[in-house]
């Protein structure tokens, strides 16, 4: 019997699974892009647009799945309007709160990064947005949007620490290790969509994986130090979720890439391989960690740990 | 599509708002007018009925919540010095003895042999029912036993009456029943 | 502004008749489980097992005796809302839905809850869940619109043994106290409160006698705000953004300084 | 009972069944720390409670009382405290010397003098099922050259008939030294009742006995009093009455009746339980306890009717009133005094005519019509012979509201689902009418304390849902018409009987009686003046002058604008508690009965703390209602010529007994022994260890292949078995499992047993379990728990099973039929059946 608390699973299933997940790719392109946007060269351009579309679709994905889950889906304003009062409504201490504010902001700017992509590929002919492209404007939208990224990223993971459940309150690492997701999953993907265009540099490609490394590197010290952190709770990993936790995240999620890309005989499939395997790494994690925490289960006046 | 338009439109004004976020915590919080929306109290307009619970011995009162004819709540009464206000589960749930889907409300009849009940009539049922216990009565009846004490009675029909029920039916029951020298008159009370 | 009213249980008197849970639903018309169907838990007397969006009160049934039978006991609870002082729902509520009233206790307004569900994870004692019939969250209201009424609340008004008082928080406070002070004299040495003060969440202004350790009551001993992890969270993450931007940035650099390199080789 | 000091529940699990009522114990323990204690087969939410808990083996309360009798006559305190010695000498037949020939079980091996084979059998009604009988002419007090009753003239009037049954007065010894003294024969009855003997019997380990014993003498005396409350726990076995009598033994002894926080309660099971034996429909008795008029007893005429149950002296020498004026309600004007008051209209009972023995005669095909009003007998005793009683009936009538297994016995019964019996082979006529519920009916429940309560009317119920008075009303005005223009001598008492019941001016729900008029009649009227209501008993005459159905109830009504019963207004807070202003108790609105007994013989209260009814100088007064003739000074001396009241002394409070004490020893009144004596219940796995005689010799039994029953120490049914309810539902479940609120907490059958015996059967917690015995087998799930215990007795473990018996195959939640489970054996008395202590076998399913 955990000491601080007795408590009710909120039922959050694979909406939120699946938010947590994009969620995280679209925060982690954001930030990419907007590095190679501030800090690239000419020829990561291409990189840079994609960064923005994933970002843009994204959030916008995050937005319908995050809806979905509420079994009022027609009242998701009241997150950002008090119903009774009408007037905006934003609790800085509630991630739930704020992550709604954050998402919509992101939401806002990966719109305008995205507007400025679609001019720069010359879809769209509307002078306000060329200045997206170059420009303080464009610079300003990419340092904001990046910080909103790392936001949409990371708090997800506070979100579930600011709860009373086993697993979730059971550490102060969740965030950090979604963020270390978020970047190595948004790398994978901008990896694997380059593929299909070909106008993507084969160095901004290479950098792109090495990021990805390093972050995995990262997400696996940073996983390692959560899993400890949980004590007794950490027992809930002994059972099946430990399996996809070991087996998923840290196998095939992070070793294997690692090891695929640290290999000499470098053939054209192997970093596909490798991304498909960091993304599937990535969306286990969440799964793990969201389900996981259903392993503890309040029965009549105890809990039962597996 | 449609909620990245919104996004889209909302993003400019809140851009707009920018740093002024943070002033809106405070209105946010204002409870007040939350307060004043609270729900009524659903039997402000009923009419309180007084009553009993009709399950164990102890005698509960009750006070039972209608609109019109409709019962919209039961629960203790309060001034009662046998239960003040108090009830057990089963007193609480009286609500649900009334006000149940699964209730009869046709009279029903069942044929000697036939499979199913057929819906009829109470005074179709009422009559039937008279004319049996008159025909049983008069098959059955008895004046003297066969060594010559006088009884007056039939011993083939028996009535079985719970223990649930009125002393006004009690008192019919018994009077009816003796008066047509049915002795068989049975009672939960027994068993 | 009326004083600060809740629940003082006593759980020494509570005699499992499960009253208040019928008196409950009773007066706030929530159907029962799964139309009344159940399997037999097999836990004791209690088969409703949980708090949850319908069920706004439950009796804890705990057997406690020894092979020999001597000086056996069977502990019963009646469980609700605890009606924080510093209520974890209220605080993490997105949308404003979850208030404080003018008694200080803590309503879900059904009309304004959009179902995120933030609370049910939040509450430190599992009170919170969704009502099917009305798809929002739900809890105990501890009877507001009773309150308003000037009426006692529906469960408290039903028990029959008043394990389940009513009333300003501060009497029942001196109330119970007297009653500890009582059990300890009849040698009931483990007699306690819970709630009673400020050390959790701010007060329970609904508040138990009991005669063991929380845990056996399926209780909490030190439920904690979940913002008490905001921010350590929140910090450890800028942190790793940081870390990984500057990762960005130098290996960036890094590029343009080979870049420049080949350059200068030509 | 939140006057009491101490308060015993034994063969009740009131926390569980009477939740409401056990408010006052709580409040009593935690307010002014009283003691509770609880004497029961399982540790129930009642023993969770109570402050010592003793466990006995289910079936044994007679032992455990005996032995706390044996205990405390021979303890230190009860001897030295001159209280108790006054309060028996004054108020019991402590001192009464018993006919010299009477010989006691304790003699006899286990049984009393005068036992002989029963006789009583009219070959018309062959069901009485006794095996055995008791001429109880050596259980009577001795008195000196007895004056032999004088014979009566056919038309002397009833006074003379009751003056003829005038005897001497019994022989007393007052120092109670004299061996045949009442108390000698208690002291010599039970004086192997010992702890150790209480352990052998009961099981209840001997330390946790004489912490009981000791707990209720401390709070017993003059400044303390103890009251003791049971329920079907201790009614339902083969000798009930004897295990009520024990109890009423002990607290004479103790000085613990007619005394506020004293007394043995009742705790009855049904809304107006009371009401119904108050107002029988019950065979044996018309209204106010009055005999029903037999072919087995001297009953003949009117006048030897009150030969035989008539009294000189105590308040039954009124019995002529009561009698007459209850025979005016019925045939009204026909009734004179020339027809005796129509006494040979009413019909006279032939044999035990009760549940069981109708349900052995249905079988038998011996009954043809049934009425069956609120109760679910396809559930009750032996449910499959009761099913076949239903099979054999030409028509039934089932009112309800739901449809109960009763009604539903022909398409859903066990029997008709396993194919056993086909529903077109079955030629029963059945009806089934819909109820009205509580709150859509007007009448009054009496309560378990005697008390009337008027519950109003708040809706019109739906469709053709009807009140229950409404179906006997409307089918009475149908057989009146039937009956109208017949000339049979046999139909003139009904023609005669008086039925006017519709109201003056119309009812809401077209054909309902008015419920008033009925009160009415039940609480009387002065014939020639109908609109003057009688205001109390003492107005009744015996010729005519007065219309009263219920002497009893007489005064509930007294005036057509006073319903009583309606009262409700409590007292203001920190009174004595009486309310005698909210509702009505019989009798005379009294809320303690003999309650004289509070004040000590000379009418001063026995303490300030326990003060209730005193003499004031001039006349009795009190917080209650006196139950004494008002200005009798205790001073008065019985006059020995003297009729009903005048006979007894200014000591005598229990007005209602001919000696105006109460009873240790019980001459007459009981048919099974005039002392509580331990006997097995009918199925025993043990020898009983007290006597050779098994059981009890005049229990009654209905010997038939489909009621067998099982053998002592039969290794096929080696475990003991108690039936019993839950708080969460009620009887057969037809007022809780159609309840969605109530099914969800206790959804489905269980049967509960202790971890020993489920590791020696392998069964695991909530495992499917078959039951069974050689009436019926049942499948339960298993709830294994320490709460119930294997019992040491004499030497071997026994193991002791429980289950509720709530469940039926109609409602929301279902379940198996717990009464598939027992059998038809009954107390000789009142025929009550054996629910609470049986045998059986238990495996895995």
């Amino acid at each position: 019997m955990p000491d601080t608390f007795y408590t009710a699973s909120p039922h959050w299933g694979w909406y939120i699974v699946a938010y947590f997940f994009v969620g995280g790719i679209a925060g982690g392109c954001f930030f990419i892009a907007s590095l190679l946007h501030l800090c690239g060269r000419p020829e990561d351009r291409p990189v840079v647009r994609l960064g923005y579309y994933v970002a843009f679709a994204g959030a916008v994905v995050s937005g319908v799945l995050l809806t979905l889950d509420l079994t009022k889906p027609l009242r998701f304003w009241h997150m950002l309007i008090a119903s009774n009062t009408g007037v905006p409504l934003l609790k800085p201490w509630s991630p739930m709160s704020v992550g709604a504010w954050g998402l919509l902001l992101f939401g806002a700017h990966a719109t305008l990064a995205a507007g400025g992509a679609l001019a720069e590929d010359g879809r769209i002919r509307w002078r306000p947005l060329a200045g997206m492209v170059s420009g303080a404007p464009g610079m300003i939208v990419a340092a904001l949007g990046s910080a909103f990224g790392f936001f949409l990223a990371g708090y997800t993971g506070v979100l579930l620490s600011v709860t009373s459940r086993p697993v979730w309150a059971d550490s102060n690492l969740l965030g950090a290790l979604f963020l270390c997701s978020a970047a190595s999953t948004g790398a994978a993907t901008l990896v694997l969509l380059t593929r299909r265009r070909h106008d993507a540099h084969p160095a901004t490609i290479a950098w792109l994986s090495q990021f990805d490394r390093t972050a995995l590197v990262l997400e696996l010290i940073v996983l390692t130090l959560f899993v400890a952190s949980l004590g007794t709770v950490g027992r809930v990993f002994l059972g099946w979720w430990g399996a996809v936790l070991l087996g998923g995240v840290v196998g095939a999620g992070a070793i294997l890439p690692l090891v695929l890309e640290s290999r000499r005989s470098h053939d054209q499939r192997t970093p596909v391989r490798a991304a498909t395997l960091v993304l599937a790494g990535g969306l286990f994690l969440r799964m793990a960690v969201i389900f996981g925490s259903e392993q503890v289960r309040a029965v009549g006046s105890g809990v039962a740990l597996p | 599509m449609a909620l990245s338009r919104r996004e889209f439109l909302e993003c400019t004004a809140s851009m707009g708002a920018g740093g002024a976020i943070g002033s809106l915590v405070g209105l946010g919080l204002d409870l007040s007018p939350a307060v004043a929306r609270a729900q009524t109290l659903r039997i402000r307009e009923a009419k309180a009925t007084p009553s009993l619970c009709p399950y164990c011995s102890v005698g509960c009162a009750t006070i039972v919540h209608t609109i019109g004819n409709d019962i919209v709540n039961i629960e203790g009464d309060p001034r009662s010095p046998h239960n003040e206000g108090t009830l057990c589960p089963k007193g609480a749930a009286i609500y649900q003895l009334h006000k149940n889907p699964n209730r009869v409300t046709k009279a029903l009849h069942r044929k000697p042999g036939a499979a199913r009940w057929e819906a009829v009539s109470l005074e179709w049922a009422m009559d039937r029912v008279a004319e049996l216990v008159k025909k049983t009565r008069d098959e059955t009846f008895v004046e003297r036993l066969s060594d010559g004490t006088l009884v007056n009675h039939t011993t083939a029909i028996f009535s079985l009456g719970g223990a649930t029920l009125d002393n006004e039916w009690n008192h019919l029951q018994q009077k009816l029943m003796r008066g047509l020298g049915i002795v068989a008159i049975e009672n939960q009370a027994r068993i | 502004m009326p004083e600060a009213m809740g629940f003082y249980t006593d759980t020494t008197v509570c005699i499992g008749c499960k009253a208040c849970e019928v008196a409950c639903k009773a007066w706030n018309q929530l159907p029962a489980t799964n139309g009344g169907v159940l399997e037999m838990s097999g836990d004791s007397y209690d088969n409703t097992q949980r708090l949850d969006g319908i069920n706004w009160r439950h009796v804890k049934f705990i057997e406690q005796f020894p092979d020999d039978r001597v000086a056996g006991r069977w502990l019963m609870m009646s469980d609700v809302c605890k009606h924080c002082v510093r209520a974890p729902c209220l605080e993490v509520c997105p949308t404003g839905a979850i208030i404080r009233t003018e008694f200080d206790t803590v309503v879900i307004q059904s009309d304004a809850c959009n179902g995120c569900r933030l609370c049910i994870a939040a509450c430190p004692f599992g009170v919170i869940d969704i009502n099917p019939a009305s798809n929002t969250a739900q809890k105990c209201t501890l009877c507001y619109d009773r309150l308003k009424a000037g009426l006692e609340p529906a469960c408290a008004q039903a028990c029959p043994t008043d394990s389940i008082q009513f009333g300003p928080i501060g009497e029942l406070k001196e109330r119970a106290r007297r009653r500890v002070e009582q059990l300890r004299a009849l040698g009931e040495p483990r007699a306690r409160l819970y709630g009673a003060d400020e050390a959790i969440l701010g007060g329970l202004n609904s508040f138990y006698l009991l005669v063991d350790e929380p845990g056996v009551y399926g209780l909490p001993r030190n439920p904690q705000l979940p913002t008490r992890n905001l921010r350590a969270s929140s910090a450890l993450s800028v942190a790793v953004a940081l870390v990984m931007g500057l990762v960005g940035l130098v290996t960036l650099r890094a590029r343009r300084a080979n870049k420049r390199a080949e350059v200068h080789d030509a | 009972m939140e006057h009491s000091d101490c308060i015993v529940i034994e063969g009740s699990n009131m926390a569980e069944c009477h939740p409401v009522a056990f408010r006052w114990p709580m409040k009593a323990k935690v307010e002014r720390g009283a003691k509770i204690i609880h004497v029961d087969p399982r540790f129930t939410r009642t023993s969770a409670m109570a402050d010592i808990y003793a466990p006995v083996r289910a079936g044994t309360d007679i032992a455990f009382l005996g032995g706390l009798i044996n205990y405390v006559i021979n303890s230190e305190r009860w001897n030295s405290d001159p209280f108790f010695r006054e309060y028996v000498v004054n108020y019991t037949n402590a001192a009464t010397i018993i006919n010299a020939d009477y010989r006691d079980a304790e003699d006899l091996d286990g049984v009393f003098s005068g036992l002989m084979e029963y006789t009583g059998n009219k070959k018309d009604w062959p069901f009485d099922a006794f095996l055995g009988q008791y001429e109880t002419a050596t259980w009577q007090y001795a008195r000196p050259e007895d004056r032999s009753p004088s014979p009566l003239a056919p038309h002397a009037p009833f006074i003379d008939v009751i003056r003829s049954l005038r005897r001497t007065p019994p022989q007393r010894d007052e120092t109670l030294r004299h061996p045949r003294t009442v108390f000698q024969l208690v002291r010599h009855h039970f004086k192997r009742y010992t702890p150790e003997m209480v352990e052998r019997v009961t099981g209840c380990p001997r330390d946790t006995f004489i912490e009981v014993a000791e707990a209720i003498l401390q709070n017993s005396g003059r400044d303390r009093t103890t009251a003791w409350t049971y329920a079907v726990g201790w009614t339902q076995h083969t000798y009930g009455p004897q295990m009520i009598g024990c109890c009423a033994l002990l607290q004479l002894l103790l000085g613990n009746i007619g005394r506020p926080g004293g007394g043995i309660m009742a705790l009855r099971g049904h809304a107006s339980i009371q009401g119904s034996t108050d107002v029988p429909t019950l065979y044996h008795s018309i209204h106010g306890y009055m005999p029903a008029p037999s072919a087995l007893k001297r009953h003949g005429t009117l006048r030897d009717y009150l030969a035989t149950e008539g009294s000189a002296t105590g308040y039954w020498a009124n019995m002529p009133k009561f009698l007459v004026s209850y025979l005016k309600s019925m045939y009204g004007a026909a009734a004179t005094a020339a027809n005796d008051f129509g006494y040979d209209w009413h019909p006279k009972v032939s044999g035990d005519h009760s549940h069981l023995p109708m349900f052995v005669a249905m079988a038998e095909g011996h009954v043809k019509g049934m009425l069956c009003i609120g109760q679910n007998p396809a559930t009750s005793l032996n449910a499959s012979l009761e099913r076949k009683g239903l099979r054999n009936l030409e028509w039934l009538v089932v009112k309800d509201n739901f449809i109960t297994e009763t009604a539903a016995f022909w398409y859903r019964a066990p029997e008709v689902e396993g194919g056993d019996v086909k529903p077109e082979d079955i030629q029963t006529e059945v009806f089934f009418f819909p109820s009205a519920q509580v709150a859509e009916t007007e009448g009054s429940f009496t309560n378990t304390q005697r008390l009337l309560q008027w519950h109003f009317q708040a809706a019109t119920p739906p469709g053709d849902c009807r009140s229950d008075p409404w179906f006997t009303h409307q089918l009475a005005l149908r057989l009146k018409r039937l009956y109208a223009d017949s000339d049979l001598p046999r139909d003139q008492g009904f023609k005669n009987l008086v039925w006017d019941f519709d109201p003056v001016e119309g009812h809401a729900i077209p054909g309902e009686p008015d419920a008033e008029k009925v009160l009415k009649e039940i609480n009387g009227y002065r014939t020639e003046d109908p609109s003057r209501h009688l205001t109390g008993f003492g107005e009744l005459a015996d010729d005519g002058s007065t219309t009263c159905a219920s002497w009893i109830y007489c005064g509930v009504f007294p005036a057509p604008d006073r319903n009583l019963a309606k009262r409700k207004e409590p007292d203001p807070p920190g009174g004595p508690g009486a309310h005698l202003n909210w509702g009505w108790a019989w009798p005379a609105n009294r809320r303690v009965m003999y309650n004289r007994a509070s004040a000590d013989p000379d009418g001063r209260p026995w303490s300030e703390r326990k003060r209730w009814v005193w003499w004031d100088g001039a006349k009795w007064t009190g917080y209650d209602s006196p139950d004494f003739p008002p200005a009798k000074p205790p001073s008065a001396r019985g006059d020995p010529d003297g009729i009903g009241l005048d006979a007894h002394s200014g000591r005598s409070p229990f007005i209602m007994k001919p000696d105006g004490v109460g009873w240790l020893f019980n001459p007459t009144g009981l048919l099974d022994g005039p002392l509580p004596t331990h006997y097995e219940p009918a199925e025993s796995p043990i020898h009983n260890p007290l006597y050779g005689r098994q059981t009890s010799p005049v229990l009654k039994y209905w010997r038939r292949d489909d009621n067998a029953l099982v053998d002592v120490g039969d290794e096929r049914f080696p475990y003991v078995i108690t039936t019993y309810r839950l708080t969460e539902h009620y009887l057969a479940g037809a007022m809780s499992r159609w309840n969605p609120w109530l099914a969800q907490l206790m959804p489905e059958l269980f049967i509960e047993l202790s971890p020993e015996l489920a590791a020696e059967k392998g069964i695991r917690n909530t495992d499917w379990v078959r039951i069974s015995t050689p009436r019926g087998a049942i499948r339960a799930k298993a709830l294994v728990t320490r709460r119930l215990r294997p019992f040491v007795i004499s030497g071997r473990t026994v193991h002791q099973v429980g289950m509720p018996w709530h469940w039926g195959w109609q409602g929301v939640v279902t379940g198996d039929v717990v009464n598939e489970l027992t059998a038809l054996v009954g107390d000789p008395n009142v025929s009550i059946h054996e629910g609470k202590a049986f045998v059986c076998n238990v495996e895995r399913a």
